[in-house]
């Protein structure tokens, strides 16, 4: 069997609203697996956790959509998704929503030919990826023809900012959909704002909200242990109710649990990046 | 005294010596014994740290060595050439992978300029830039910092240690805090580098301040020169080559720091770096790596040139100085 | 009329200058001679307020040099031109500009610092090389002049100070015997034709003797004799220079920097030692 | 007779301008040498900042934000939420608040009374109803699942085709509750106080007073907020019958909403520094700990109280101080592992390198030239391939400063040996020494201090750029830095290793500044 | 018996040493004398072999010593031992091991690298110490001593090496008059006493005549004089140091060095021109 299990943890616009402790799993999970050790690698960026997925330096890792679409388009064979998580409302995904300020008088994506819309982050899926990819759909022309002109506002959260200000007339970001509009819905990045009370949900109106988004996987290496795979991912889907304390330390924000999932789930995604990244 | 045979009888101090050196030697031996212990415990304590904390093992890893390398190939060789001149790719499947004029910047009509060109160039402005302030005012706070003109020893306590937290403030928070406040982009690597650069070039500043001959500053005094005149005339005109050379070794160094500064936000052709990194774009890449490799090295040779021009050929001893 | 009264510093534990008692009446050319240490610079320094005396009053008229601070303090010392042994002229700078340096209490910082010298500024300074024989090198740079160029250069540059008074510590030490004459000479000539009084550390006593109008001898901090050239008989001499030891003091002793070079100052010792060594074993 | 003490010279400018034409007439050049530098630095100034937008960057900057981050370093808030019911009050502290699981401050007093409740559901609404499901992605297997009945406006969708969405919720650990009404104590009025204001919460009507100014507000829920009379200075509405917000500076702000009063309280200093709000010892005096940790009975069967309190503080949750640490550590031994590597490998190299020690010129140029391409490759690209290679950890940043200064150890050192004084060297020649006892007489002894100064130097100037390769993923605590910093919401934590980094780079810098005087000096 | 055959050095059209044939029977000390750059380092260099000569044949005994190379020509240095005017000793090391150093010819180089060296080689060097008398230092970094014993420290470490035949390139040109003595004592004694051939530059007339029995006088790179000192007429001299330009030449010119000052070598010209200055105007 495996000695270690090697866990990598990526910052990204999914991610939980603290710092994630994993310190739970580092206890529990020699037991469950029967390793010796449990180590964490956290990384700067997808990058890093993708490499080490691939490089097969590490052996289970939550990715983001567009970061697994990224794995998979480099080796469709490094990696297995196996589950991913599931919100308080039952939905296995987020949104990119677009927002502008109330008194621009915009109340729909249409209103916005001509104008300045500002992406988060060359980066990022629901602030880059998805909108560029739908957007031409939604207003019935490529982005560059329809839109004014595009930029990046540096982050979501500066992106707001930024739209509120006026330097973009509309920005995309990312939020759950579901919850009150005014307090930036149950979570995502608007809600992450008001919390902080750095953005008030009045000045803003949403003019689009992109189909929803799967949110990341749980990814075990594909050449791991098949049973050390199996234990895993029975330990993982009981979390929620196991250790509901653990569950809510690694995942944060408003989930409700796991559910299986396997690479046909993120067929739409990894053609989305395929088609505008390129790899 | 052709043979000098073994001594049959040393004189008493002869024989005293003798005795100091072995208690001397001995105790050199302990004590070289002792570091050498203390080195190879810490050396091998810090490689097994290492190897524990990281992902791959390095045994296991030397394999995989150069597979990313490998990854790094481009399709073909002159994809790099055209990734770094902005030329359209046969390759091009509407996907920003091979989409290379997208990033050119038009200056006048179908002029261009290529994206990654500007952004080097971005990343020096960022560089002469912070290096400027830097020199600045780091020029202004090293005389204070002085002990040879600055007698009250408050003044010079508070303008060192604040020099000190300007050198040893990690220049990612900065960044990352200028980041958040301003917005993506060149202006909080410029701010980052140059707090940075205050500090450092500030210290080594007035450590030249520290070695300057005083007889012109006195000579300077006996004419009732106030002190600005006097540091003005007496003390910048024997420092300022060297003042000139160290702020050319910053810029060297500030380059470099751009770079990476960009490449965790800070814009310039760092993030263009970390971005066709992430994103798999070899050719990208590759031509990035290709434009700083050459930067680099002609800002060395010119910054190399330009110092021997001004201090002649005296070289840099880090941390010459305590 | 500058006036010493009770004139001492301290140095910690050492009294480098002892109740010094002098007065000296404008456009007087006077010597101050002693062995090394006597308290000769820290005498001058304190004058010059380059140095703060510890105890004891220093006055120039009805001005009391050694209470004054600040602006009045940078007045006074543009009023009283120091001439040093190093030149402590600036050598990066060019000659003129040096000499210009003389006149920064004159005017105003910005200008100073923008190093803007109007053109009759200039042309003074120029006369003031011209009149030491060094106005060919005006655009030099002080550093690559010999040493007495740049003493002419400090001379010219306390000329620019308009000073009533020029102190000169040993400025013919670091210099030849031919450059010593010059420079000599030209503070001979400033003292006697513009009136300036001139106080000058000399070690040596010939060049007292031919220059200086008055003598001071210190020893040990104190004045142990004032009076003209003409009384320094050998006892006097003595005085000043401690009768130490075995030898009789000559006046080789310190009359070589002229006649022979300056850096015979350690010779006594050495003729000494030598006596024992010239006939080797 | 020419007086120069009375007044200046009057010189006769004409004759002294004919005389002395270099002095009065310089050349252009010479004349405006500093003007046109500052001239030249200030047009710089001017192209440079347009280039890089500096001023419009600048006077953008959210510098009220810049505020409330700043505060964040040294203070931390509590937010409770005052949400109206039917009739009674519900306060609801975040998840993760910092005044732990279920708060009873002292600055909230309650107020509550026993009533019969009708408890109300939580009902999620979706914001995306058109969308949520719908196409399938190309590729995606469609047949299991029959077509959805409506058509969405767009074509697309990222969620594969049997994906549990907020229409058609899965079952995943999701039980539906029944409304029934129910005798229970509740809080019919709560008075909050932040700093110098005092806030009363009763159902439809809030209260705040600061100072000797009160302004009452209406709220009917779910419509509308009507504040009574004139606004004081401190509070705003920006839109009619939709929020007010009142502000007490660094003590926090209040938002009365239709449905809910958000109460920000902020604190000043670090919140459960020590123990996180999970912890057995969180909230305890320091005496309290220590007579637990000394006589206390076991809290924990398995371990003593003195290992659980370690334990705890290792793991804070929140300040992850363990983890914290052993970043900081891996920083330490990147720099100290990087240098000493770097020294070694440089040390003969620089031997190869150097013209008057090795008389082979195409040897030192080949060297030279290696030194040069190990420099210019930066230490950040070298982090990044190496990351690639040893995957994520101190491994990478190791390497990455050893390539780097190998590079520049080398080439100072090669500097240093071109620059010895050559007299030590003769001496041990005419001795008849060979040559490798020429280098290690002669030589090793005046450059090994300056080898060794060196080297000190690039190991603190080291223990500074690990912390920046660390943000590309090279180990080490640039990266908890780098990932503390883009939530911007942890500036604590940020402040917090600042801190820590601050005091090993000034404790190493003290050390190698000892070394180094005594290897020069002695 | 040390014999240089029309030994030559050229450096590009610079002959330095031109035709040398000397020849120098075991046990002679023998002084080399000549102006600045007559080519008497360079000498002495070759007959080391730190420099090759150009030209011409070095022999001792029947060994070639022109032609040996490796193994043989460190032999060949650690038979002939070097002794410098700035002495050459490392300083960072201390005194002992400096000496020590002598015996690397005759070692193993493992040990050597190491710097292992037996109880007997410091005892002897230890007596070769007190025999300059400078035991105590023996701890001491060399850097930290004066130059007198400095130069005995390469004394000590010449001894040493067991030579045949000491090289002493003006051993005693940056020392003061006492230490000079003391060294120059050191190297007659070691003659006289060990019997080893001490051929020495000097760069001041009276030390060869005091010390030498024979003086060699190079003039531009040859022999101009070769003979016992007594032969030393004014005319020899004249050769060896060039009759040039106007004033005579005196021994005092080059004979200041042990009785006065070594630093008096430019007082002629001072002397000169002291005559006009000691009457000023
Ligand atoms: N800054 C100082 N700190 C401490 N002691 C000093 C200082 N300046 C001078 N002294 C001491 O004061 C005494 C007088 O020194 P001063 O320089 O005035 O002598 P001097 O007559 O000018 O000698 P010299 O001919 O060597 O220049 C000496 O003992 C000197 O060591
Ligand atoms: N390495 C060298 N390269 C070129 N020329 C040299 C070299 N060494 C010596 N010379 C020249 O050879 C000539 C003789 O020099 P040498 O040092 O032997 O003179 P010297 O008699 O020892 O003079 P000094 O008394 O100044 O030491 C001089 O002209 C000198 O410039
Ligand atoms: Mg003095
Ligand atoms: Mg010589």
């Amino acid at each position: 069997a495996e000695k270690e299990f090697r866990i990598g943890i990526l910052g990204g616009e999914n991610e939980a609203d603290r710092l994630r402790n994993f310190q739970c799993m580092v206890d529990k999970l020699p037991e469950a697996l029967g390793v010796e050790k449990v180590s964490l690698f956290p990384s700067a960026d997808y990058d890093g956790t993708i490499q080490g997925l691939l490089g097969g330096t590490l052996d289970y890792a939550e990715l983001g959509a567009s970061g697994y679409a990224k794995t998979y388009l480099t080796n469709p064979d490094a990696v297995e998704p196996i589950l991913t998580t599931v919100q308080m409302d039952g939905s296995t995904g987020y949104h990119s929503v677009m927002v502008a300020r109330k008194d621009s008088g915009m109340t729909d994506v249409k209103d916005m030919k001509g104008k300045k819309l500002g992406f988060a982050d060359p980066d990022s899926t629901s602030g880059f990826l998805v909108p560029s990819v739908t957007l031409p759909e939604a207003v019935g022309a490529p982005v560059e023809e329809f839109f004014g002109s595009t930029g990046f506002g540096g982050g979501h959260e500066n992106l707001v900012l930024e739209v509120v200000k006026g330097t973009f007339d509309a920005g995309t970001t990312w939020a759950s959909g579901v919850g009150k509009f005014e307090d930036g819905y149950s979570s995502g990045n608007l809600r992450k704002m008001v919390d902080k009370g750095i953005l008030d949900m009045n000045d803003l109106v949403q003019l689009w909200i992109s189909p929803l988004i799967p949110n990341g996987p749980v990814v075990v290496r594909s050449t791991l242990d098949p049973e050390v795979k199996t234990k895993f991912k029975n330990f993982m889907m009981n979390m929620p109710e196991a250790d509901p304390e653990c569950f809510s330390a690694i995942q944060g924000g408003n989930y409700k649990g796991f559910t299986e999932v396997n690479v046909d789930f993120y067929k739409a995604i990894i053609a989305a990046r395929k088609a505008k990244i390129g790899s | 005294m052709k043979d000098m045979k073994p001594p049959v009888e040393m004189s008493p101090a002869c024989a005293a010596t003798e005795r100091h050196w072995q208690e001397l030697s001995r105790k050199r031996r302990r004590y070289t014994l002792l570091s050498v212990g203390i080195l190879l415990v810490a050396l091998f304590g810090s490689l097994w740290f290492a190897n524990e904390t990281n992902a791959g093992k390095f045994f296991d890893r030397l394999p995989y060595f150069f597979d990313f390398f490998g990854d790094m190939i481009p399709r073909d060789g002159w994809e790099i050439w055209r990734a770094l001149f902005d030329l359209p790719s046969p390759y091009f499947d509407g996907s920003l992978k091979f989409n290379y004029p997208d990033g050119r910047v038009y200056l006048i009509g179908s002029l261009y300029m290529p994206e990654y060109v500007y952004k080097m160039l971005e990343t020096i402005n960022i560089a002469i830039f912070s290096t400027l302030i830097g020199f600045f005012l780091g020029f202004i706070l090293c005389f204070l910092a002085a002990s040879n003109l600055t007698t009250k020893k408050w003044l010079r306590f508070v303008v060192r240690r604040i020099l000190e937290i300007l050198r040893a403030f990690p220049e990612i928070v900065i960044a990352g805090f200028f980041v958040a406040v301003l917005t993506i982009g060149a202006v909080p690597a410029m701010i980052a580098v140059a707090i940075h650069t205050i500090g450092s070039l500030g210290k080594m500043f007035f450590e030249v301040v520290e070695n300057a001959d005083m007889k012109a500053d006195e000579g300077l005094q006996a004419v009732g020169a106030n002190w600005v005149e006097r540091v003005w005339f007496g003390i910048v005109p024997q420092v300022l080559p060297n003042f000139l050379s160290y702020a050319l070794l910053r810029l060297e160094i500030n380059v470099r720091a751009s770079t990476i500064i960009g490449a965790v936000g800070g814009g310039g052709i760092g993030e263009a770096l970390r971005l066709s990194i992430s994103r798999g774009h070899e050719a990208k890449t590759l031509a990035i790596v290709l434009l700083l490799f050459v930067t680099i090295i002609a800002i060395d040779q010119f910054s190399a040139w330009l110092r021997k021009k001004i201090v002649g050929n005296q070289a840099f001893a880090f941390g010459a100085s305590a | 009329m500058l006036e010493l009264t009770n004139v001492t510093r301290r140095f910690g534990a050492n009294t480098a200058v002892d109740a010094v008692t002098v007065s000296i009446p404008q456009g007087q050319m006077v010597g101050v001679i002693g062995r090394s240490g006597a308290g000769k610079s820290t005498l001058l320094r304190m004058i010059n307020r380059l140095i703060d005396p510890s105890d004891g009053s220093i006055s120039f008229g009805d001005k009391q040099v050694s209470a004054i601070k600040g602006r009045e303090l940078r007045d006074w010392q543009r009023d009283c031109a120091m001439i040093f042994q190093q030149f402590n002229l600036v050598p990066r700078l060019d000659v003129l500009t040096n000499v210009l340096l003389g006149r920064l209490n004159h005017r105003n910082t910005i200008l100073n610092l923008l190093n803007i010298f109007s053109a009759e500024e200039r042309a003074q300074a120029l006369m003031a090389l011209e009149r030491l024989g060094i106005e060919q090198t005006a655009l030099q740079r002080a550093g690559t002049l010999s040493g007495g160029q740049q003493q002419r250069v400090a001379i010219a540059r306390a000329l620019m100070q308009s000073p009533k008074v020029i102190l000169a510590d040993e400025p013919i030490a670091s210099l030849d015997p031919l450059n010593a004459k010059i420079v000599m000479d030209s503070l001979k000539d400033i003292n006697e034709r513009d009136g300036i009084t001139v106080v000058t550390n000399l070690h040596t006593l010939d060049t007292a003797r031919t220059y200086c109008e008055r003598v001071i001898g210190m020893f040990h901090g104190k004045v142990v004799f004032d009076g003209p050239a003409s009384d320094l008989t050998s006892d006097a001499v003595k005085m000043i220079y401690g009768s130490t030891a075995e030898n009789e003091i000559s006046e080789a002793i310190t009359s070589t920097s002229i006649k022979e070079s300056s850096e015979t100052e350690k010779a006594p010792a050495m003729s000494l030692a030598s006596a024992e060594i010239a006939s080797p074993a | 007779m020419n007086t120069i003490a009375a007044s200046p010279m009057q010189p006769d400018m004409q004759e002294m301008i004919a005389r002395y034409p270099a002095v009065f007439k310089p050349s252009f050049f010479k004349r405006f040498r500093g003007l046109i530098i500052f001239i030249a630095v200030i047009i710089y100034a001017f192209v440079g900042s347009s280039f890089l937008h500096i001023g419009k960057v600048i006077s953008n900057g959210n510098w009220d934000i810049a505020g409330a981050y700043l505060a964040d370093w040294i203070s931390y808030e509590a937010r409770p939420d005052i949400k109206f019911e039917n009739d009674y009050l519900s306060i609801e502290f975040p998840r993760f608040s910092a005044l732990g699981k279920d708060p009873h401050p002292d600055w909230i007093v309650e107020s509550q009374e026993t009533k019969e409740i009708m408890p109300e559901v939580e009902q999620y609404e979706s914001a995306a109803p058109a969308q949520a499901f719908s196409f399938m992605a190309p590729d995606a297997p469609t047949a299991e699942k029959p077509a959805e009945p409506a058509k969405p406006a767009s074509s697309f969708s990222f969620m594969a085709a049997d994906a549990p969405t907020a229409e058609n919720p899965s079952d995943v650990g999701g039980a539906s509750q029944e409304a029934k009404a129910e005798i229970k104590t509740v809080t019919t009025k709560a008075e909050v106080s932040i700093g110098p204001a005092h806030v009363t919460v009763i159902p439809g009507l809030v209260t705040i007073t600061k100072g000797d100014e009160t302004l009452v507000i209406d709220v009917e829920r779910d419509k509308a907020v009507h504040p009574r009379g004139q606004l004081p200075s401190w509070a705003q509405q920006k839109y009619e019958n939709e929020k007010v917000v009142a502000r007490f500076g660094f003590d926090g702000r209040v938002e009365v909403q239709d449905y809910k009063v958000k109460v920000h309280h902020r604190f000043l200093g670090w919140e459960n520094f020590i123990f996180d709000t999970n912890s057995p010892f969180w909230k305890k005096s320091a005496g309290e700990v220590f007579s637990l940790i000394m006589s206390g009975d076991r809290i924990d069967p398995e371990q003593s109280n003195f290992m659980l309190a370690i334990d705890n503080i290792l793991n804070n949750g929140e300040w992850q101080h363990g983890d914290v640490w052993l970043k900081l550590m891996q920083t330490i031994v990147m720099a100290f592992v990087g240098t000493l590597f770097a020294s070694i490998i440089a040390f003969p190299l620089s031997f190869l390198a150097a013209r008057n020690v090795t008389p082979n010129r195409f040897l030192n140029q080949v060297i030279k030239r290696f030194f040069d391409f190990q420099r210019s490759v930066d230490m950040l690209i070298w982090a990044l391939f190496f990351t690639r290679a040893f995957g994520p950890g101190p491994l990478a940043g190791i390497s990455a400063i050893f390539f780097t200064d190998t590079g520049t150890l080398g080439k100072l050192n090669a500097e240093t040996l071109e620059n010895i004084d050559d007299k030590q060297r003769e001496g041990i020649k005419s001795l008849g020494a060979s040559p490798v006892l020429v280098q290690r007489y002669g030589v090793v002894p005046q450059v090994l201090p300056v080898f060794l100064s060196q080297s000190l130097y690039f190991w603190e100037s080291n223990t500074r750029s690990a912390t920046i390769i660390g943000a590309v993923g090279a180990g080490g605590i640039g990266l908890k830095l780098w990932e503390a910093m883009r939530t911007n919401q942890d500036w604590e934590n940020v402040f917090y290793m600042v801190i820590l980094i601050l005091i090993v780079v000034y404790v190493f810098d003290t050390i190698s500044n000892k070394l180094r005087t005594k290897l020069t000096k002695g």
